[in-house]
């Protein structure tokens, strides 16, 4: 009974987080709120023994991205929106956009649920989930793609460097 | 009672449309990246689940570069974010609209 | 001499020439460059010449033949397949022979951004080569789409003054036909493959030769074809981008694109319309030919009413290049082999009206006859290159037009397709209208009193501009007292292109019906009884 | 072996003369002052030419023989080569051509003494020599055809020769474009002939050109003879010939009356039997030929120029040559062709020689200042030369009796033949033929009165010139009156090749046992019933005597009264002396019916419908896209999120499709 426990713990967490996000007013606060669905996903992944995957979902998201994000809020000192967000006839549109795109998920998810594979046992999870594992496929097969996504973060480092430099727009 | 794949594909399903909800409502650009980053959560929460169901490493390997490329992505955003806050005094996407007829 | 991979060093050696100058430092070093390559290109060329045996048949392999098969990948029989037979054979000839004069044709012409210019031009000859050498439908579009880009940019950046409109209309025409034959050939790869290449993708040319499709179906196809390649032609009415492209681009440009950027149109019609689609062909072969005799006399017309020398060089293209698909739909061996004749002809005597009127635009920036007058007392050798090239445009016998004029005109009179004597009456007014409007250029232009001070001080040509216009001159008179050699270069592919057809159209021809006879009671017809 | 290479020779001995005299000069400037050298090259060309096709004359023994040097072109079916024909023929007319061309050379070196274009004069002509030897000698169609528009472009170049006047360059396109009118009918013969027959050569023309249908043979005849009548000047494409009088006066005499024209009856000729295919077409072949007779001889008379006067006089005398043709006598037509050079070369070769004296006179007028401006070719400035030009007026006047058929004299003989001809078909059930026999007798009349005109007004009475007692011709140097000596007794002597049949049964008639007769190349119209020898005496009487008489006329008329009887006679026919005059307004009519519509409509109708409508669907095109893409581009908000919305509706509209599609 632990698992579905968790589950739901996690879940709630995370859907909360997320609503969070889209609700608060404050930036800082909508960063904060994501941080918290982060750090619940990570906590998913543990549920489903996908250990190393849970950590870099930590490290990277939590620990570096939305540090990013929050470094930059405070960077721009932008506390509050001058402008009220209200609803108008685009947001509207968006809304039902939103709806429209869950309910055919959901359909998805329904209309598939008997031919997903059963989930696999608890400790093959593990072990492929394992670090040695992802490690292994990582400098082997996927050695290419994994240097050319070193490259792309280095370009996209040189260009974020670039761009946010004074007197380039 | 057990927790199934369908369960995960669920929650990530709900995410996902969330962040494509703070996409099109929001008027910050800021918020509006952090949606994207939810919406690649969602995505990974989807492969990881896959991943661990059926004992592939591919779809996690998958999120290792999908989180790559957000770090990148949240990267050049946001410094086109501070850009045009330089130039233009606002981060409201309803007041950018350079490539506007 | 034995060369390896011949065909494609010819094809690749301006790229690398491309390459060369643009590292190069000076406009002359670019200028040398490029002439350098491409007289070595030249010279290799004629490798082909000898190397080609017109014994040897390439019905079922081309000579000289160079196969990359792996080229596109695995799953698709998509191939580098490059080689020569006797259709391409003088094409490509003609296009390296065109290289080194078109460099020289530039060399003071050209005053901005030299070493893109030749640059460019040497990637313009790279995609031209390519086209007339490949066997492989894709390569084909590659090489054909390859031209487009140059050209463009030649015509957009040096061009006269409306240069930007004549660039994007020469793109756009050539586009939209060339990307309904894309589908089209995608369509026919896949249904090729399917048929008779074990399902696998396929566009090989000697694999879709022997394809043969329903009618409906061949009909459609070879419309999309027909299309791309009679903008490039161009054929009457698709011609409007030719005059403007023609005019406004520098001399270099208007010759490469008369000289063999329109081939590239009829001879993807001989290449790929014709032994593709033989049934089709014979249902279009009379519309085409009545566009093409519309297109001779029309822009013949056209071009006897325009003022500005170029213009009615241009419109001379519609004229000429409407014999040549005339020959090509006469379906015989004889208008066959004229038009191809006629296409290296119209290569060699437009190009050097093209190189003519160029030089009188660079003596005196001006291209409107009625600037000039009476200029042949001040430049006699001047006079001499243009009023020869007009003999030749203008089908002289003893010089090239004459051949291509005269094989494509009896050949089609006696062709079952095409022959209708009235038809090929009206088209051989064209061979009056050619002398009309081309004496009356020359009339206006260097006969008369010298009456204005800038043409009484012309200069005459300088050594350079003879050297470039004499190999011209000497194909001329060479192809015009004995074109036996050329014709016979390609005879042996030209009936072998025809036997092919008519293979497949009796292949594909229903088992003869016997005639039914309807009886009439009164009410509704019913089939008569057979009497046998 | 033998005549292989002298053929060769004979053929390219002309050719390397023209890119000697040609293009040397062109490239190496210093070398176009060099008369001496060009001249002499350039006669040389031809006059040795002449000794080897007289070489191959006196030793030809009847058997046609064919020099065949390569193929020329070859495709499918079809091939055809450079091979020449050596017989009675083609012999006949090579002497006659570098006979007369050599004389005319050797003339053009006096008379263009001093141009600065005489190189090119010289280039332009030896290449003249060596297309029309194409032409006469070529044994297919297609050789033929080179020599016959290798002729027509030397004609425009020769005709444009004084290229600064542009009068002189239009004379030449019209030429040259007339020319070509005639060429299209006679490609479309050609490929007639291809088509049924298979092949260009004269031997299987001949002899299975007459097994086509019929309608196929009258149409290939019919296209034969409009081919013949542009090169040759014949209704209704004769009047680029009076214009390219624009062209040095040798050029007229060699190109314009003694060879270039007669190449049209030659082919007749040369394809005699096929033309006896389609007697339908003989009829209109006789028809246009008399009526061309009289038109140009009406409009002869009334002209001032005396090269216009020759050059019509040389369409009416082309045109009995066609009568020749047309009643089936192509021999006499030949033998016409051959006394016609002789007597109108000499006659032309006059008129320059009196042209050049008046030249001179001009230009002295001209150093004194008189300021009088003088056209060296009008007659009505001429008269008394007699006194100033001996030489030039004396052999003028054989070559008029000569022509006016006087008896006895060369012009006699083949006229003479050609009315007999005529009757004689008339006999024998071809209607056309009378109608060709009555217009021919009036043109003999009017022939020798134009004739006679035009002598008297040169030669005869008094100078009319300005200060006529101060300044006078003088008679021209050797080497132009020496042509003259030669044609002026060659106009004498050159009938006696063709004795009537009344003298000893036509034994003494050469020509025609040389070209036809049976041995000959020449077919002949097939004669039932031959008139009777008084009839026959009594028709060479009455040529006579309306040549004499035609003559008389003419000399009563201008030897006294000089240009007096030119306005009597225009006040006596009124209408139809302007009519003449204003050369029944041929030139008008075409100008109206032809070439203003087809300039004029290219001009303003072709151009722009081009321009406006081809080009204006194109642009149409374009403007539809702007237009459609002024209303779309409102949907380019620049807002992200009008975007994303976008995206997301797109995303949920595919999916659907794969969902639910």
């Amino acid at each position: 009974m632990l698992g579905p426990i968790l589950f739901f713990v996690f879940a709630v967490a995370a859907i909360a987080g997320a609503l969070g996000m889209l609700i608060a007013r404050n930036p800082v606060t909508s960063a904060l709120w994501l941080i918290l669905t982060m750090f619940s996903v990570a906590g998913l992944y543990l549920t489903m023994n996908a250990s190393f995957i849970s950590v870099v979902q930590v490290l990277v998201y939590a620990g570096a991205i939305m540090v990013l994000f929050i470094f930059v809020i405070m960077l721009l000192n932008l506390a509050e929106l001058p402008k009220p967000e209200k609803m108008d006839w685009r947001r509207g549109i968006a809304f039902v956009l939103g709806v429209g795109v869950l309910a055919q998920l959901a359909y998805v998810v329904s209309a598939a649920l008997d031919v997903l594979p059963s989930p696999a046992a608890l400790e093959a999870a593990g072990q492929n989930g394992s670090a040695a594992n992802l490690a292994k496929e990582l400098f082997t097969r996927y050695a290419m793609p994994l240097e050319v996504i070193g490259v792309l973060l280095l370009v996209a480092t040189v260009g974020a460097v670039m761009i946010a430099k004074r007197r380039f727009v | 009672m057990e927790v199934t794949l369908n369960w995960y594909l669920t929650l990530a399903a709900v995410l996902f449309v969330i962040g494509v909800m703070g996409v099109l409502l929001r008027r910050n650009v800021i918020v509006i990246l952090m949606s994207v980053e939810l919406m690649l959560n969602a995505v990974n929460l989807t492969l990881v689940a896959f991943s661990q169901s059926m004992a592939d490493p591919a779809g996690q390997i998958l999120v290792f570069f999908v989180m790559s490329v957000a770090a990148a992505e949240a990267a050049v955003g946001l410094a086109i974010v501070i850009a045009i806050f330089r130039s233009r005094l606002t981060i409201d996407v309803t007041d950018i609209n350079l490539f506007r007829y | 001499m034995n060369i390896p991979y011949l065909t494609s060093i010819v094809i690749f050696l301006p790229l690398v020439g491309a390459v060369l100058t643009l590292l190069s430092r000076s406009v002359n070093t670019t200028r040398w460059t490029a002439l350098v390559v491409t007289t070595v290109t030249f010279v290799v060329s004629l490798g082909l010449w000898t190397g080609f045996d017109p014994a040897v048949s390439t019905s079922d392999w081309p000579q000289l033949a160079n196969v990359w098969a792996g080229w596109f990948g695995p799953g698709v029989d998509v191939k580098y397949f490059v080689g020569i037979d006797g259709l391409n054979l003088l094409l490509v000839l003609l296009t390296t022979l065109l290289g080194p004069i078109v460099v020289l044709s530039s060399w003071t012409y050209i005053h901005k951004h030299e070493k893109a210019y030749y640059t460019l031009l040497l990637i313009l000859q790279t995609g031209v080569t390519g086209v007339f050498t490949s066997f492989d439908v894709i390569l084909f579009y590659i090489f054909f789409e390859l031209t487009l880009i140059p050209m463009y940019f030649i015509i957009g950046i040096w061009g006269g003054e409306e240069r930007v409109y004549a660039a994007v209309k020469f793109v756009l025409f050539t586009l939209v036909g060339s990307l309904l034959m894309l589908v089209a050939l995608l369509f026919l790869g896949f249904a090729a493959g399917e048929a008779i290449n074990g399902g696998v993708f396929t566009t090989d040319w000697y694999t879709l030769v022997e394809f043969n499709m329903p009618a409906v179906q061949q009909g459609w196809l070879f419309l999309l074809f027909a299309l791309a390649f009679s903008i490039k032609v161009p054929l009457f009415p698709l011609h409007t981008w030719l005059p403007d492209a023609h005019v406004q681009a520098p001399t270099g440009g208007s010759v490469i694109l008369a000289g063999v950027l329109l081939k590239m149109g009829t001879y993807g019609l001989v290449r790929f319309c014709l032994p593709f689609f033989p049934d089709a062909t014979h249902e279009y072969a009379m519309l085409f030919a009545v566009l093409a005799v519309i297109g001779i006399v029309y822009g013949a017309l056209v071009s006897r009413a325009q003022t500005d020398a170029k213009k009615l060089v241009a419109y001379s293209s519609v004229s000429h290049l409407g014999f040549v698909v005339l020959g090509i739909f006469a379906l015989t061996a004889e208008a066959m082999q004229g038009a191809f004749i006629q296409m290296i002809n119209h290569g060699i005597s437009t190009g050097a009206l093209f190189l003519i009127v160029g030089m009188l635009y660079e003596r005196r920036h001006t291209r409107a006859m009625a600037d000039f007058g009476g200029i042949a007392k001040s430049v006699p050798v001047l006079s001499f290159f243009m009023i020869f090239t007009v003999l030749a445009s203008a089908g002289l016998p003893g010089l090239n037009g004459f051949v291509g004029e005269f094989l494509i005109l009896m050949g089609s009179f006696k062709s079952a397709t095409v022959g209708s004597p009235w038809l090929i009456a009206i088209a051989t007014t064209g061979v009056i209208l050619a002398a009309v409007y081309l004496l009356y250029m020359v009339y206006r232009t260097f006969f008369g009193p010298l009456e204005i001070e800038a043409n009484r001080t012309m200069k005459d040509l300088n050594p350079r501009e003879v050297l470039l216009l004499l190999p011209l001159v000497i194909l001329m008179i060479w192809m015009g007292f004995a074109p036996a050699p050329f014709l016979a270069r390609s005879e042996p592919a030209v009936q072998d292109l025809l036997r092919k057809i008519d293979a497949k159209r009796a292949q594909s021809a229903p088992a003869a019906e016997e005639p039914v006879s309807m009886l009439y009671d009164g009410e509704r017809f019913t089939p008569a009884p057979s009497v046998r | 072996m033998e005549t292989d290479s002298l053929v060769r020779l004979l053929l390219l001995l002309p050719l390397a003369g023209a890119v000697f005299n040609g293009i040397l000069p062109l490239f190496i400037p210093s070398l176009r002052h060099r008369e001496t050298l060009i001249g002499t090259v350039g006669t040389a060309v031809v006059a040795v030419p002449f000794l080897i096709a007289a070489y191959l004359f006196a030793g030809f023994h009847g058997e046609a023989h064919v020099a065949n040097f390569y193929t020329w072109m070859a495709a499918g079916d079809f091939s055809v080569s450079f091979a020449y024909r050596v017989d009675q023929l083609s012999l006949l007319m090579t002497l006659v051509v570098t006979g007369v061309g050599a004389l005319i050379h050797l003339y053009s070196v006096g008379y263009m003494h001093g141009d600065p274009g005489f190189w090119r004069f010289f280039a332009y002509l030896n290449l003249f020599v060596f297309a029309m030897l194409n032409l006469v000698l070529g044994d297919n169609l297609l050789v033929l055809f080179l020599g016959w528009e290798g002729v027509g472009l030397c004609s425009y170049l020769l005709i444009g020769f004084w290229y600064t006047d542009l009068k002189n360059s239009a004379a030449g396109n019209k030429a040259f474009i007339m020319n070509r009118v005639g060429d299209f009918a006679f490609l479309l013969a050609m490929f007639i002939f291809v088509k049924e027959i298979g092949s260009l050569d004269f031997a299987r023309v001949i002899a299975e050109g007459p097994t086509m249908d019929q309608s196929t043979i009258n149409w290939a005849v019919l296209l034969l003879f409009i081919g013949a009548t542009g090169k040759s000047a014949q209704i209704p494409l004769f009047t680029w010939l009076p214009d390219a009088m624009a062209g040095p006066t040798p050029v007229s005499a060699l190109i314009h009356a003694a060879t270039m024209v007669t190449s049209g009856l030659y082919m007749l000729a040369r394809l005699s039997p096929v033309v006896l295919a389609a007697p339908a077409i003989m009829n209109v072949i006789a028809i246009v030929g008399a009526l061309t007779a009289i038109v140009a001889a009406t409009i002869a008379i009334t002209q001032n120029d005396i090269k216009k006067v020759l050059a019509y006089s040389t369409v009416s005398q082309l045109g009995y040559m066609f009568v020749a043709s047309g009643v089936g006598a192509f021999f006499v037509a030949i033998f016409h062709v051959m006394t016609h050079a002789f007597f109108k070369g000499c006659l032309f070769l006059g008129s320059g020689s009196v042209i050049h004296g008046m030249h001179h006179v001009e230009h002295e007028l001209h150093k004194d200042g008189h300021g009088h401006h003088l056209d060296p070719q009008d007659m009505r400035t001429m008269g008394g030369l007699k006194k100033y030009m001996p030489s030039t007026q004396k052999t003028f006047l054989l070559a008029t009796l000569a022509i006016s058929g006087i008896p006895l004299l060369s012009g006699f003989f083949s006229k003479d033949e050609i009315l007999f001809k005529a009757f004689e078909a008339g006999t024998t059930g071809m209607s056309a033929a009378w109608f060709a026999w009555v217009v021919g007798l009036v043109t003999a009349f009017l022939t020798a009165v134009y004739m006679a005109r035009a002598y008297y007004l040169t030669f005869e009475g008094t100078p009319r010139w300005p200060h006529a007692d101060k300044l006078h011709p003088h008679e021209s140097p050797w080497t132009i009156t020496t042509p003259l000596w030669v044609l002026g007794i060659l106009s004498v002597v050159g009938g006696y090749v063709g004795i009537p049949a009344v003298i000893g049964h036509g034994e003494y008639n050469l020509i025609h046992h040389f070209l036809a007769g049976g041995h000959g190349p020449v077919a002949e119209r097939a004669v039932e019933a031959h008139v009777s020898l008084g009839t026959e005496w009594g028709l060479i009487v009455l040529g006579s005597l309306v040549a004499i008489v035609g003559f008389w006329t003419g000399r009563r008329l201008y030897l006294k009264d000089g240009l007096a009887s030119d306005a009597a006679l225009a006040s006596r026919f009124g209408g139809a002396w302007k009519l003449w005059q204003g050369k029944y307004f041929v030139d008008e009519l075409y100008e109206k019916i032809v070439v203003r519509p087809v300039i004029g409509g290219a001009e303003k109708a072709f151009a722009p419908f081009d321009k406006y409508v081809v080009d204006g669907m194109v642009n149409a095109v374009g403007y539809v896209t702007r237009a459609i893409s002024y209303v779309l581009r409102y949907l380019q908000t620049g807002l992200v999120q009008s975007y994303a919305v976008a995206i997301v509706f797109g995303v949920l509209l595919v999916v659907g499709m794969m969902l639910f599609g």
